[in-house]
């Protein structure tokens, strides 16, 4: 497998809505900061490009991902649009992964965006929602957050976890949000607040799920040859791994717990899985990752994780699916500080979707960036000279990109690789 | 095709749809619609079931896994499933009530959503349940099936209530 | 959110949004719309422009290459344009009379659909001819631009006759 | 470069309308008889999925591609969907490629579709027209045939390009398909007929534009070691080539010809290029799939070619681009019967999109299977025992799918591999 490495990436600032700039836009300004870090990148060194956005309906406009590509000046090289849900923008990363790793492309860009402000929220939880099943589930809720809380009181119902530590991932992530710029929901929450916040559907509440964004994001991706060329710290993509699940929450199997290295059968002897109340996507993906990249106990091997907490019980279900903890221990795992920005592995430092905004196309490739950055340990550069989340001397990462109700869910390893 | 005065020079004026919220930038409202013309397909014998008050689930005519919502070819060895009847009665797997929702639902909240399961079937039905208070809802809780007298061939032509009502 | 009597135990029985086409297999008419808020964002000055009987085309601020149609960004070496006023006079570069279309079109057809071309400007303009029979549109032939009294904020507010007339 | 092998292929007969089957069913019928060619390629033995479809508008649904490799029985596997306009087809078997060649997977089921009867006809082409620029061009005409109008006036104006040459193309192609059972529309036409059909977007007429299709495709891509495993009679997939251009077609820029190691500045010396008159972006595939598959000179070294010839403009553009004929030669070229079942390099012995149908998502596999068919030397086996299509002990074939004016154009070279 040829070695692919991340030389560079972009964020804009997510915002609720972005009325002076369109998403071209929006990718060029991301796009031109991922260029501008790395000087001898010009335009006719990038071979091609990955785009990524989940809908034409937030859009209003068809094949927008040739728009952007064409915006950037790309044309006539290279170009595809990866659609994978919520996962589109990880997804987007592992194609641009590919694309090298093949040996067809030495330099990919990578970028994604959404606009969902063209909507009020309602209507984009609509249109959120005909990403269920349009015969089955749709018409019966037509709201993803239900499916989500669904999923979660089943989880509580197994294994007791509480609104107490769903809370809890609430607080820890908005709080990291504090100390970065380009957090659109920043706040200093107490899990009494987030208890307080208005019931969406039960048990999530308004603080328990991430809001809608405008955003772009650029992750630019190099051989090993054109890396070193490039930059001298360059971060290797060691695994990538990608799960899938029934679209259908209802269709979900009861079978045995898909193992990790480092997991015993006996840990699971009665536990009926995935079931409703947990990702059997993400194990799958974690488990591909972690094979590549030759991890055997994530919570030993990983410095930090960048997550996919759409909602907060996102994040607990994750950290079980990732094998931070057992299955079922998630909730006592936030609880006792393990995932804090000082705790045994970091998870969402950066304040992960809840707190940054969750411009679907781009969410996933965000996380790459927030993720090069803190391997990079140039985190105070990019966040204006505020060093507060830049981890001590991380060496490896994960990013973690999920689509609805765990469908597409992608898990990614990123190294230094200097 | 209508006829066309082409030689005139000068494009109509027109003043339907176009309304500005903003000028800088220029911001707009723009309308959509579309007419689908939507098939159930496979699916279509759930459909009429439910009509006739039954409801329907599918069986693997190879490995015999059994599927609560149906679907025409089994997710576990591929091969064709032929349909069963379900129990009208079943079980709370889990629930939540909604109090916002995707627009158009937005007018029928609160409401709430259960997983249906039956004893010996392999998966769930997602349903609503109607008329118990969201704080009496329990996974466990009994529950049966009802029908719409006036099915509008929508999953929501069959709902679920406390068995025991 | 409306009040709910919560503790009913039948789902309302409603006539709404079912139209069936077919019963076997069940197919049904599904309506979608969507109101979109649109921004032209960086374009926005081309269509106020417009407005005031303007084309507005880019000009690159670092290579130079000049744009018929708007960019905020030069397609060939990535730099900020600025705006820059296309001459109202172009020539057809080349052309179409559209018998059919969309439907949100079809009820304007026939039309003619030209590229405008300048001489100096490296791209087109995209825009409707009027007033000449699709027999007597060429390749080459001048044309001028007229512009709406009643601005639309369209791309349509601006359109084409023959340069003599 | 890892080598990819395509194993196997399935097809269903594309039709105006298919109430009877959804799309997941269509891609499982598409699927199963793909599988069932190959009797040692059981499911557990597929490692992931790629899907293939245009437009959440035509599906009435979001993520439909989760939906279909659900229902194919392929979850948790790795999936993901590749949306690149019309040329969606293409570029999902070679996003299938990219996730062999590097190494991630080794076997992959490629499969799209697209159920186009869901709304009215010129519905249908309204969704399409939204995939031009929404502030630009879809106001203004907001009509694809239009666009290619536009294009074909100025490739007759420059080149002497007659209307009697492009019905040459619909001849030929309703003709070819006479003896595929899988066409939507095969016709016995004169020159006459179709230029007598009615006109649509001058010079372009009914006779010269594909219909609107629900259909589906899959074609099982492999690596070399399974390929050879699986089947005695597997396909090498040796170049595969993409390229891009402007959405805009006025923003087509005027440059000098790209060339093909087979040709000379002089040839071009006055043209303008690409201008609207061809597809820069077919060139650009074209040039990286030969350098891959070591093609020098086309016309010699391809036994035959399926092209997207959704409009009989653009297959006469295409032959240009590929290099078949210089760029101005394509009407000459189709009228001197080059292109013909038993010519030169016979194009589109299936019977192209013009008498085959173009279910967006499906189109590009469909070809794949057509051409692997044809390299097998199976075509009289699949086609109900009628073999006239099948061209004698062709070695290398060229599929080409092709994106709105040329958006997106994927060109992959497939060759014998026993
Ligand atoms: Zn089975
Ligand atoms: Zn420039």
């Amino acid at each position: 497998m040829r070695p692919v490495y991340m030389v560079s990436g972009g964020i804009t600032k997510f915002s609720k809505a972005s009325p002076n700039k369109d998403f071209r836009y929006m990718v060029k300004e991301s796009f031109d900061s991922a260029m501008a870090d790395v000087p001898d990148l010009t335009l006719d060194r990038i071979d091609g490009s990955v785009a990524s956005y989940f809908s034409d309906h937030f859009t209003r406009q068809l094949m927008a991902g040739i728009m952007v590509h064409d915006y950037l000046g790309l044309t006539p090289k290279p170009s595809r649009r990866i659609e994978s849900g919520g996962a589109t923008g990880g997804m987007c990363f592992q194609s641009a992964w590919e694309a090298i790793a093949s040996g067809r492309m030495d330099v990919v860009a990578a970028f994604g965006f959404e606009t969902m402000s063209h909507v009020n929220t309602w209507k984009g939880n609509e249109f959120i929602a005909l990403a269920s099943d349009t015969n089955f589930d749709y018409p019966v809720g037509g709201f993803y957050t239900g499916y989500y809380a669904m999923m979660v009181k089943r989880h509580m119902h197994e294994f007791g976890t509480t609104v107490e530590q769903l809370a809890a991932v609430s607080v820890k992530n908005h709080k990291n949000a504090m100390h970065n710029p380009y957090a659109q929901f920043p706040a200093e929450l107490t899990i009494q607040d987030v208890l307080n916040s208005e019931m969406v559907s039960d048990p999530l509440k308004r603080l328990d799920i991430c809001v809608m964004s405008d955003g772009a994001a650029t992750a630019i991706l190099a051989s090993e040859e054109m890396a070193y060329k490039l930059t001298d710290k360059p971060i290797r993509i060691t695994g990538v791994g990608t799960g899938t699940d029934a679209m259908r929450l209802a269709d979900r199997p009861s079978r045995e717990v898909i193992l990790l290295p480092h997991e015993n059968p006996e840990d699971y002897k009665n536990l009926k899985y995935p079931g409703v109340h947990s990702f059997r996507g993400g194990r799958v993906a974690a488990k591909e990752a972690y094979k590549m990249a030759k991890i055997e106990n994530p919570l030993e091997e990983l410095d930090f994780v960048e997550l996919h907490d759409a909602f907060t019980s996102s994040e607990i279900q994750t950290y079980e699916d990732l094998g931070l903890c057992k299955y079922g221990d998630g909730g006592k795992f936030v609880e006792s500080g393990a995932a804090d920005l000082n705790g045994k592995v970091p998870v969402n430092p950066s304040g992960g979707l809840l707190a940054c905004g969750h411009p679907v196309g781009a969410t996933g490739l965000m996380q790459s960036v927030f993720a090069f950055w803190q391997l990079q340990g140039n985190v105070s550069k990019h966040f204006g000279g505020d060093g507060a989340l830049q981890l001590k001397n991380p060496k490896r990462g994960l990013i973690h990109s999920h689509a609805g109700t765990g469908t597409y869910i992608t898990v990614s390893i990123m190294e230094r690789g200097f | 095709m209508a006829e066309k005065n082409i030689s005139s020079t000068k494009l109509e004026e027109v003043e339907q749809g176009c309304v500005l919220y903003n000028l800088d930038p220029i911001i707009m409202k723009y309308h959509y619609e579309v007419d689908y013309i939507h098939s159930y397909a496979q699916d279509s014998p759930f459909f009429a079931g439910l009509a006739k008050g039954e409801l329907k689930g599918s069986r693997c005519t190879k490995c015999g896994s059994t599927f609560g919502t149906p679907r025409s070819h089994c997710m576990n060895c591929g091969a064709p499933t032929e349909w069963m009847d379900l129990p009208l009665n079943g079980k709370i797997h889990t629930f939540t009530t909604c109090y916002f929702g995707g627009q158009e639902f937005l007018d029928e909240t609160p409401f709430t959503l259960i997983m249906v399961e039956w004893p010996g079937v392999d998966t769930f039905f997602l349903s609503r349940l109607v008329g118990v208070a969201p704080e009496d809802v329990q996974i466990g809780m009994e529950v049966k099936a009802r029908f719409r007298r006036l099915s509008q061939f929508k999953p929501t032509d069959v709902y679920f209530v406390k068995a025991d009502v």
